[in-house]
């Protein structure tokens, strides 16, 4: 009989090389899948993590968008590790995204036409602010009331759904929309346009953003106070309080700035790629960020590589259906495939296989 | 206004139809939840449910088999889940919601071949003389089975945690896997057990909406109610009465706004249409604000013996 | 009756990196009280869950009255008659008595007919239980009363009681000697482990002793003396903590009136709780666990707060700050569960040296944490308190439970604390590692700080503190110079019986 | 090119049985048309928003020679990928934004709306009818009014009550609305979201009549299912593709209605007493015809003001803008 043995100490080996076995075994397990839905599996594997990133005709294009589609997954998914680590499941960023999107975008549009350059400065404060205040009703409920916030936070989502379609179609539609759901289009205002940055580079300021929360998260995780004592929090509780840790502290700090980062990245989306606030502007991104944080580890670098993965399985899904003829449906099932080959090897990291019946010393 | 124009005897009759799916699959959870396993991924385990059993009625003509085929494939999705937590000690709530994500991929993706079909629907029962009854008669005696056969689930549970030695020991698994453990009970083969039970009421649930709420298949079609079956549990304070109470007060919220509007009601629609949300998240903090948690000691961690 | 009821053969069990049992053959015989004796890790709980079916031996064989037993679970354990009290108790909280008591049985009767059974042999056997309480709500003593009653009503031939005095008052530990007695004389055996020597002494007909795994002998304890159990246990002798002379100075430690609410539902509350402690004085506090220990240390660290004027540290009431205010001002403290309280068990030794030393070892700049210096003072705390380990960077959960222990006692003792609370300094910690923690504690104290020990171990607070106080139900006895107490005083004291007339004779 | 590449971007799954489906059966008439001269491709379930973008790019730079976008929320996003590539041609459905090589089309499914509400006017026991409206938008609102107009005209004491499921496709939310309408005593449903949910509400619930949207929906005819508003894209889509086969495509803004068959109506089923159903298609060979406009007054509108006098006709830049009610509608038209 094999069994598992817990290992004194986590395994560095395994930390690195779990995410890399995961991979390999979707890609065999996908191709299966893709098989026996009449693709050829190496093509399809080819056109889901080669073509983005080097086929002659899409990759000029694509390759950019690997970063568009990577930057608000990464920015929001950053934010929710930091709450994951401290064991605080804030599952509700898609909610604190919209609501993010929508301030910042009410702000702006209540300044239109102007062309100052505080416009777009403004809009990012106010969807930082929209989406913390999202975030703190959970928290607070939490703090106050010990309401559990993986709920709250979710049903906020629906919440937040609701006030999107109102808002889309009434307060902030575009008076020239002839009466169209769907505010003005950001791309023709250029002082609200969060626009490339670098041409042909996919960069906006929400990429820039994601890029700034990675290092932001590392230096809090790894080197300040304040992330050790949410580390604290998470793996042990109680000596978190014998720390001096105020556990109501880090619940609205995690969860605030979970709300922050998602509400950033709504704005940045809503004013760049997307260019309106519509009534499905958000793509589900609040969800999918919460895979990735896991497919990262909730390390701010493994968010990084993860958030690129992730958008290279989308991007090259998209392609895939393109040129292949596979259902999009297959393209979200292999995401989930990711994941769970992830959660199932990563026991190797804390456990080692072991006979039983044998001496082992 | 003319809330008059509300018609009370199929206004209650649609209630139950629209909380029958939550029921199913949150008692389901509840059992899930007193062995001391969070799954997050209801929703996913749902809509396979409502695909297969969709299907099956679809191909057999028999709506009957359809039920039967969503709970062993809900049970089924619900086999990855407990293989992951309970095998491979992976995080419960990652995996449970990488079980949504694979759910609804899955679903779409068996589902194709099935979109804008129609399927056979359950009859409704016709039991003698209740069903001749004035009023109530049409109000609560005149529904399907599965509407009965959720109620008989809600008192199966209740009476099994109450009254059996079964229901005893899984909560006790609940409780302190460390204790149940050393008392010589397999703690993984019950959480097991009690996962796949879970599974196949979700799966049910699933069902329950493809074939006979809506009735059709269409991607996506739970539109969320796995994770309203969550949210009831913990509103039940994991009590089998309550979770009845929770979900038949949602799917009145649910309808009831639908009537509101209908009746021409003047509140915005927007606040209508997310007051179910609303008035889960209040019943939430109103419960937690009590003190009343009383969830499982066990809730959530993983357990590995050593031998 | 044959001549033995249980025979063990060649037993092994190994486990990585160690071989908990290693060769272990031994008989009982029917009707005799048999004593298993070891230091930590010796290999005796290995042994006896090995015996209920809950660890399967790598080697060896077991006999049953003359007959193959192989049980592989503790089901077939009971049904063969054999009964266990676990060391670390397997209750459910949120369960009725009645209820845990059917958990451990194999064929409970009717609820009705259990609850009678469990009230008449509750009162046979003197002790008393409410079937329909709430586990969570019992003391200590009565929970271990639930485990025995558990056992008792299957009628066992072979009881199994892993430590069970080590939470009982010595009142409460001659009822259950009474018990066990009564057992005896019914005809059942008892394998009984204990690190109480005069207990096993005064009670067991047998001993076996284990060391590092193996039997190194079986003797009768009654001819045996304590000193002779204990150093063939130890397999050596070792110095005893020595006092060093000291000056009483000021006051340090000040706790005036202290009450809180019981944290949580299963909690103890303190009741008006008042003492001083001095500088280069040992306040040594007593009690059975679950009597207030864990929220009096909580209530000194700072974790859960109380009226400021109720605390105080030196001339600066404290009862309102947090941990790190308090330690800053020299207040530090060591609870009594090392992982997950004192330390967190996933983080390295450095990251656990930081936790509380971060103010005191001046560890961060500007919120950046210096984790060279952490790192210094790990090594230092591992060097000082001979900590062994491979590294700093190693898991805190790596670390054998006295090493972690002498780990956590070394942070607080190298912040160079003005007054240092204690709870449970050697629990589980073997006899030469406990010792030098002693030595520690008491040359602190001679270099000026002012020390609470809370313990259950008796035998150590005599030996190391000046004064003594019992808690009871979250009460503080009056204190007494510990040369004037007696260990009836001090039953006494730790009942609750508020030594009125103790208190007279001493005014 | 040799081959001509038709793309299109579906904004649901092809199998939602309503707007999708419809689109699909155009391209499906294509490939039909065309044989192998024609190459069709398509993505579904495109989401309006950023990802819009990317997809209508991928497709152009994948050598499609002219891309039907299908969703009004694809408007921006089309105009934007149009100006990158100059030399592929757009179809944006339903939108009002144009340029060089983009042209907006879309169908006067009002002059549907105004059969429908002729026959529920006349059908109508309990004189109210619900309606399932999707988003508060002028489409949707030309759709109440122009069916509202033309039950009033035949039945004076109807009364309309609107469920905004803000929605276009969500089976168990539609199901629910039609329930609810049911439940307030309305014994006839319209809908202006494309799922067979509320057909299928309607039959269980029995006594209550309903009409297809977007497509037949005729398996669930003859009743609940009465009659239908049907899409037909085919005609448009083959012969926009033979335009750029010939090079002779230009941009150009359709709005055709049954006239030009792009709106269709669904067989009338024998539920509907046969003079009805003789007025009906009376109403719809004169608005076939031209002679007869849905929109035409004298009308009021909600608050009492005059719109349109008598004998006039309402222009087609005020129904595309519409976001009032006529008199006589109760309620207000949410944002
Ligand atoms: N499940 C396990 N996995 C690994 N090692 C174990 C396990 N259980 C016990 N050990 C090790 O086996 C040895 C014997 O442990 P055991 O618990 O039997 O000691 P003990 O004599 O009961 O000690 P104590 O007096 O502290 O209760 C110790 O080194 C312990 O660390
Ligand atoms: N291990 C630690 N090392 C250093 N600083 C810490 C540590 N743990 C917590 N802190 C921080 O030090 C500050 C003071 O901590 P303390 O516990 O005294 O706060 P507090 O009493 O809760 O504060 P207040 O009285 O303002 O509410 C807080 O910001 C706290 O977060
Ligand atoms: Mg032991
Ligand atoms: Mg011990």
């Amino acid at each position: 009989m094999i069994r598992l043995e817990k290992r004194p100490q986590p395994s560095k080996a395994w930390i690195w090389s779990a995410p890399i076995v995961a991979v390999l075994l979707t890609m065999i397990v996908g191709g299966l899948m893709f098989m026996a839905l009449g693709s050829d599996p190496f093509e399809a594997i080819r056109t889901i993590f080669w073509d983005p990133m080097f086929h002659p005709q899409f990759a000029a294009y694509s390759r950019p968008q690997l970063l568009v589609k990577a930057g608000p997954l990464i920015l929001i998914a950053i934010g929710l590790s930091i709450g994951f680590r401290a064991g605080i499941w804030n599952i509700g960023a898609e909610g604190q995204y919209i609501i993010g999107a929508v301030c910042g975008a009410a702000a702006g549009l209540a300044f239109y036409p102007s062309d100052s350059i505080w416009i777009f400065p403004l809009m990012v404060l106010c969807g930082i602010l929209g989406g913390w205040v999202w975030a703190m009703i959970p928290a607070l409920l939490k703090v106050k009331f010990g309401t559990n916030e993986i709920l709250v936070s979710l049903m906020l989502v629906y919440v937040a759904q609701n006030v999107l379609n109102s808002v889309a179609s009434g307060l902030l539609r575009n008076p020239e929309g002839m009466g169209f759901p769907g505010s003005r289009n950001f791309k023709q205002w250029d002082a609200a346009h969060n626009s490339e940055l670098l041409m042909n580079t996919g960069m906006h300021w929400g990429v820039v953003a994601a890029f700034i929360a990675v290092l932001g998260a590392y230096v809090l995780m790894s080197q300040h106070i304040l992330g050790f004592q949410i580390r604290l929090s998470g793996e042990a509780p109680r000596a978190a309080r014998f720390a001096g840790v105020n556990p109501s502290r880090i619940i609205v700090f995690c969860l605030g700035l979970a709300g922050a980062l998602a509400g950033a990245a709504g704005l940045f989306e809503a004013t760049g790629p997307a260019g309106q606030i519509t009534t499905t502007f958000n793509a589900g991104y609040g969800f999918t960020a919460i895979i990735v944080a896991f497919l990262g580890r909730l390390h701010p670098v493994g968010i990084l590589l993860a958030g690129l993965l992730m958008a290279l399985t989308y991007i090259g899904g998209e392609l895939a259906q393109l040129m292949l003829g596979l259902p999009g449906a297959s393209i979200q099932l292999f995401q989930g495939m990711l994941l769970f080959f992830l959660l199932a090897v990563d026991v190797f990291t804390n456990y080692r296989l072991a006979l039983t019946g044998k001496e082992t010393v | 206004m003319d809330l008059s124009s509300i018609n009370p005897v199929l206004l209650v009759a649609s209630i139950m139809i629209s909380a029958t799916p939550i029921l199913l699959a949150a008692i389901g959870e509840m059992v899930v939840e007193k062995s001391g396993v969070l799954n997050l991924g209801v929703e996913g385990m749902m809509i396979t449910g409502a695909v297969v059993g969709f299907a099956a009625a679809v191909g057999t003509s028999s709506p009957e088999v359809g039920f039967v085929a969503a709970a062993v494939a809900g049970a089924a999705l619900s086999l990855v889940f407990a293989l992951l937590t309970q095998v491979f000690l992976s995080n419960q709530v990652a995996t449970g919601l990488g079980l949504t994500l694979a759910g609804l991929g899955l679903s779409s993706l068996l589902g194709k071949p099935y979109e804008g079909m129609k399927s056979p629907t359950l009859p409704k029962l016709d039991i003698p003389v209740l069903s001749d009854l004035p009023v109530v008669g049409r109000m609560l005696f005149s529904h399907d089975m599965m509407v009965y056969l959720s109620m008989v689930l809600v008192l199966a549970v209740w009476a099994f945690l109450k009254f059996t030695r079964a229901g005893l020991i899984l909560k006790a698994v609940g409780e302190s896997h460390e204790s149940a453990h050393a008392l010589g009970y397999k703690v993984v083969r019950i959480r097991v057990a009690a996962i796949v039970f879970g599974g196949a009421c979700a799966g049910l649930g699933g069902a329950y909406i493809s074939l006979v709420r809506v009735p059709q298949w269409t991607e996506g079609m739970t539109a969320g109610a796995g994770w309203i079956a969550l949210a009831i549990v913990v509103f039940a304070s994991w009590r089998a009465g309550r979770v009845m109470i929770g979900a038949y007060l949602f799917g009145g919220v649910t309808v009831l706004q639908l009537n509101l509007q209908a009746a021409g009601a003047k509140v915005p629609v927007a606040l209508l249409s997310a007051s179910p949300y609303l008035v889960t998240i209040i019943v939430l903090v109103i419960i937690s604000a009590r003190g009343a948690h009383a969830a499982p000691a066990s809730l959530g961690r993983s357990f590995h013996a050593t031998r | 009756m044959g001549d033995t009821l249980l025979s063990l053969k060649g037993l092994t069990k190994a486990y990585p990196g160690v071989v908990a049992n290693d060769d272990v053959s031994f008989d009982i015989r029917p009707g005799e009280i048999h004593a298993l004796l070891g230091e930590n890790g010796a290999g005796k709980s290995t042994l006896v869950k090995m015996i209920y079916g809950l660890v399967k031996p790598d080697q060896g064989q077991m006999t049953l009255k003359g007959a193959p037993y192989t049980p592989a679970e503790p089901r077939a354990a009971r049904a063969a008659g054999v009964a266990m009290v676990f060391q670390h108790f397997s209750l459910f909280d949120a369960l009725t008595v009645a209820e845990n008591v059917a958990l451990g049985m194999e064929n409970p009767p009717k609820p009705r007919d259990l609850a009678r059974q469990i009230r008449d042999v509750s009162e046979a056997y003197g002790l008393p239980l409410e079937p329909g309480r709430v586990v969570g709500t019992l003391s200590a003593g009565e929970r271990q009363r639930v485990e025995i009653i558990r056992c008792l009503l299957q009628n066992p031939r072979l009881l199994i009681m892993d430590e069970p005095t080590s939470v009982l008052t010595p009142q409460e530990v001659d009822i259950l000697f009474q018990t066990l007695r009564q057992l005896r004389a019914e005809g059942t055996s008892i394998l009984y482990i204990s690190h109480k020597l005069e207990e096993i002494r005064a009670l067991c007909d047998t001993a076996t002793i284990l060391r590092l795994g193996k039997k190194v002998a079986t003797c009768t304890p009654a001819d045996t003396t304590a000193r002779e159990l204990a150093e063939m246990m130890v397999g050596a002798s070792f110095n005893t903590p020595e006092p060093k002379p000291r000056d009483k100075g000021a006051v340090l430690l000040q706790v005036e009136g202290l009450s809180l609410a019981a944290p949580g539902n299963f909690g103890t509350p303190l009741r008006d709780i008042s003492f001083q402690v001095h500088a280069g004085e040992i306040l040594g506090i007593g009690g059975v666990a679950g009597n207030g220990q864990d929220e009096l240390l909580a209530a000194l660290s700072g974790e859960r707060r109380s009226m400021a004027q109720s605390v105080w540290l030196a001339e600066t009431a404290v009862g309102a700050m947090g941990p790190v205010k308090r330690r800053a001002l020299g207040l530090l403290c060591a609870p009594e569960e090392r992982l997950g309280h004192a330390a967190a068990p996933d983080l390295s030794l450095t990251e656990n040296a930081f936790l509380t030393a971060a103010k005191r070892q001046d560890l961060t700049k500007r919120g950046l944490i210096r984790w060279g210096e952490a790192r210094n003072f790990a090594d230092k705390i591992i060097k000082a308190f001979d900590v062994r380990t491979p590294s700093a960077a190693t898991a805190a959960r790596a670390l054998s439970g006295g090493n972690l222990q002498k780990f956590v006692i070394g942070r607080e003792i190298l912040q160079r604390p003005r007054v240092l609370v204690v709870n449970q300094p050697t629990w589980g910690v073997d006899a030469a590692a406990a010792a030098a923690i002693r030595q520690a504690l008491l040359d602190l104290a001679a270099s000026g700080a002012a020390i609470v020990v809370i313990s259950q171990d008796l035998d150590e607070l005599m030996e190391v503190s000046d004064r003594f106080g019992a808690l009871n139900e979250g009460r503080l006895s009056v204190i007494h110079p510990v040369e004037t107490l007696t260990l009836d005083q001090i039953g006494l004291m730790m009942g609750g019986a508020h030594d009125m007339e103790v208190a007279h004779a001493h005014a | 090119a040799d081959e001509v590449t038709a793309g299109f971007i579906y904004v649901g799954p092809v199998g939602d049985g309503g707007w999708t489906y419809e689109h699909n059966k155009g391209r499906l008439a294509v490939e039909e048309h065309f044989g192998d001269k024609v190459k069709t491709v398509f993505q579904e379930s495109v989401p309006e928003g950023a990802d819009a973008e990317r997809a209508i790019t991928q497709m152009a730079l994948s050598g499609a020679d002219i891309i039907f976008t299908t969703s009004f929320g694809y408007m921006d996003p089309t105009i934007a990928v149009a100006a990158k590539f100059p030399n592929v041609k757009f179809e944006h459905a339903t939108g009002y934004k144009r340029a060089d090589n983009v042209g907006v089309y879309s169908a006067r499914f009002y002059e549907g709306r105004a059969i429908q509400g002729h026959i529920a006017g006349k059908m109508t026991k309990t004189n109210k009818i619900g309606y399932i409206a999707s988003f508060p938008i002028p489409e949707v609102i030309r759709g109440i009014n122009s069916a509202y107009i033309h039950a009033k005209k035949v039945n004076p004491d109807v009364e309309f009550s609107i469920i905004w499921a803000y929605t276009w496709f969500d089976p168990a939310k539609e199901a629910d609305a039609a329930r609810a309408l049911i439940e307030n005593g309305a014994d006839v449903i319209l809908q202006h979201t494309d799922s067979t949910a509320p057909q299928a509400a309607a039959k269980e619930a029995g006594g209550v009549i309903t009409f297809g949207q977007a497509s037949d929906m005729g398996e669930y005819g003859p009743l609940p299912r009465v009659s239908s508003i049907i899409d037909n894209w085919g005609p448009y889509y083959i012969d926009r593709v033979q335009a750029v086969i010939d090079g002779t495509w230009e941009s150009d803004d359709t709005w055709d209605g049954i006239g030009k068959g792009m709106v269709g109506i669904g067989e009338i089923s024998d539920a509907v007493p046969a003079d009805v159903k003789a007025e009906a298609l009376a109403l719809k060979d004169a608005i076939a015809a031209g002679s007869y406009h849905p929109f035409t007054g004298p009308l009021k509108k909600q608050d009492g003001s005059d719109w349109l006098a008598e004998g006039e006709t309402a222009d087609d830049g005020t129904l595309l803008g519409m976001n009032f009610y006529v008199e006589g509608l109760t309620g207000e038209i949410p944002n």
